[in-house]
């Protein structure tokens, strides 16, 4: 079986975790994507760290407005029922638990729930900028990550080796051919995404996984 | 935006369950929500902790009362915890006679304890109240010579909030000096409340100006106009 | 000499320390008579603890605004350039040191800068409000309290015994009989009022205090 | 309402010593005061500490540079406090090479440890960073069961602050995502310089609307239009 990376497949499956009026952050990057996947019915209520509730799409062409940035610095839009804030409040709604789920990218992920993302001493440090007080903050945390680096490396591990960006407080690493829920220690299959197999994820994976009794496999489409 | 239920005061308040930490906003009254208190009294669920900055006015000699002091009268709550309550006979009576149980904090403090329950932080180092009696059974940190008292954060169950315009979503405004402590304590409790004077559809409040963000409010009632 | 209490005195005296734009305090009380003596071309900005800079005078009768009182519960008005704020940043303006000065009342205070003003245990505890914080945050802090309690007795101590207040925060002590600064461990009486003169002031106030070399008679008029 | 002065951008930044500690507002260049920026980098005052969100682009390839870049380029700053650096390439090199003392701090940790300066609070007790490197050195205090690092308060000399209006007393708005860190470092130095896009009378100013008060601003320049 070859490994055919897949963000869109992480974002789908991300997107189906969340139920109408959640709160979430995604982070900049792959988890942005998720918002492109969230089902018919389900309106989520996006948080932007740098100061807003009810981030939008970017928009159109000439429309756009500097003075209303996503935390990546990009050009978005605002909701109605939207507000603004500053970093204070922006960091009393994350760290305060009045957001539901946040979306991580991912350096490293271990069974521990550890995540490692904002650094590799000594050759890209860009910083932790938001990420730690989500990670300790939003309810539900969402790791999401190619399963493979591109050296073809599992990027679940043991336990991470680079500098962490939480302890513990990874919820679930969403990656292109599973679903991982972190518990006890341990990876714990959930779901496998088609055409990928129990024992592929067992073979290629650096890290203890217990197959959940209800494990099953899902066709992301 | 998800548009959160509308209900009558008497529904609101009964999600308030005996034992419960309550939150109330206003400021001698001035930002309390009156048709949220009336609905309580008259429901008159016990044994309570409140939460306010003072107990409105009960002058004990005319038998004027005000806002919350009905409640407090009818002793609704075992526990106060306020920063002032020079104006409320009756709750200093029931303090001294050891009916009640009364935690005295300084304003700024209380305001911080709240804020920190509400912005997931464990609490703040505060100046205020070092060398007094608020220092008492506390943590006391020494920061490059200067002493601190570690105040913990203060959250509730339900908070009791009086807004001017909510829209259907929970973004609100406040009135005035009727902010005070309501949009801390909105961001406190797991059950939010808010009496708004009006309600407004959402996209009628305009972003800059909205205080308190929908996301931390449950219920909204409609004031008496 | 005959002792005559004055408020007007006390408050006419704490009027004149101020400059224009001085950020100022006002306690419930005798400290809000200061607001009445300031002098012509000075203009105070009045913090109201309950949320607003800017407080105004008392509304013309029919014109009260239940939604806009001070932090005695009573209607008051808003100036041109006020605004309203919540109680974290209202402390915050007075903990931070933007308060230039505080004026409070008093049920003692002694020689080393100890206030008391809250509470008489078993008696009268009305509870400190925010006069803690105002002390420790002020950047002067103004006792304002006449010289003596209806018995008689000096309301300058050597050391208070009731509760305090705040610990060695008061930089000056006004009374209808003279002014005093709290400096190292004493009362430095910097003016006397006329009528009263440095002996009686020594004679019958029970504290230590020090004459300045510069203290000087001051007519109130 | 006392007025404040209203001054150029060259005069403004004047009053930046070398040795400041110098507070800037902004996430990406968004809420940063661009003709402060360009004055400070004119002036070329040096072995400052900068506090701010992140340096803004300095794309190493293309040499694109945006709002305090240039001025981290011609290295002004003998320390950078920032939550991120990844898309300063110049910031990151600089760092790696010892050339410049870069400390990242959590955004949400930034943000109140400059509101705590800003409020009289000697710090906060936060979840945030335990565990990690950012725990080194610092007080771990277990409440509950539960541990926080003790943040301390962190004040600065100079804040450059963009409005969108100010009065001329300085009170201050501000304009949508340009918010951020502005009104948190408005409160926290003793100089506070804020570039209005727009200066009113005073009185204009919605006082519900305000959110920097008066009393903390001490001069006021005229955003270019």
């Amino acid at each position: 079986m070859e490994y055919v990376p897949s963000k869109e497949n992480i974002a789908k499956r991300i997107a189906r975790f969340f139920k109408n009026g959640d709160v979430v952050n995604l982070g900049i990057g792959l988890p942005t994507l998720v918002g492109n996947y969230v089902p018919e019915g389900v309106e989520l209520i996006l948080q932007s760290e740098n100061g807003f509730m009810g981030l939008g799409p970017v928009p159109e062409a000439g429309k756009e407005d500097p003075m209303l940035v996503n935390a990546g610095g990009s050009c978005v839009t605002i909701q109605p029922g939207g507000c603004f804030f500053d970093s204070a409040m922006s960091f009393a709604i994350i760290r305060g638990g009045h957001v539901d789920a946040t979306v991580l990218g991912v350096l490293e992920v271990d069974q521990e729930g550890n995540l490692a993302n904002y650094k590799v001493p000594g050759k890209m440090v860009p910083g932790m900028g938001g990420a730690m007080d989500l990670t300790v903050g939003a309810k539900k945390v969402f790791a999401a990550t190619q399963h493979f680096d591109a050296k073809g490396n599992s990027k679940l591990l043991r336990k991470c080796k680079l500098p962490l960006t939480a302890a513990h407080e990874v919820d679930y690493v969403v990656t292109d051919i599973g679903l991982f829920e972190v518990k006890n220690g341990a990876f714990v299959l959930k779901e496998y995404f088609k055409p990928y197999t129990v024992e592929y994820i067992l073979e290629k994976t650096d890290a203890d996984i217990v197959v959940d009794k209800d494990c099953r496999e899902v066709d992301l489409g | 935006m998800l548009a959160k239920p509308i209900v009558t005061a008497e529904q609101a308040v009964g999600l308030i369950k005996e034992g419960d930490v309550v939150m109330l906003g206003g400021f001698m009254g001035c930002g309390s929500p009156p048709a949220l208190l009336a609905a309580l009294e008259k429901k008159g669920t016990k044994n309570l902790t409140l939460v306010c900055n003072d107990c409105a006015v009960h002058n004990l000699k005319t038998g004027e009362m005000t806002f919350v002091a009905p409640l407090v009268a009818k002793k609704q709550f075992k526990k106060v915890i306020a920063t002032h309550i020079g104006l409320n006979g009756e709750i200093q009576r029931q303090m001294n006679a050891g009916e009640t149980e009364v935690l005295l904090v300084p304003q700024g403090t209380l305001a911080e304890r709240i804020r920190a329950a509400g912005a997931g932080l464990g609490g703040v180092l505060t100046p205020t109240g070092v060398g007094t009696e608020v220092q008492e059974g506390k943590k006391v940190i020494d920061l490059d010579g200067k002493r601190y008292l570690l105040e913990t954060g203060l959250s509730g169950d339900v908070a009791l909030i009086r807004a001017k315009k909510a829209d259907k979503a929970g973004n609100c405004t406040y009135d005035k000096s009727g902010r005070n402590f309501n949009p801390l304590m909105a961001m406190a409790c797991k059950t939010v409340i808010v009496e708004a004077d009006e309600i407004v559809e959402i996209g009628q409040l305009d972003p800059e100006v909205v205080v308190t963000p929908s996301v931390v409010v449950t219920h909204l009632v409609q004031a008496k106009k």
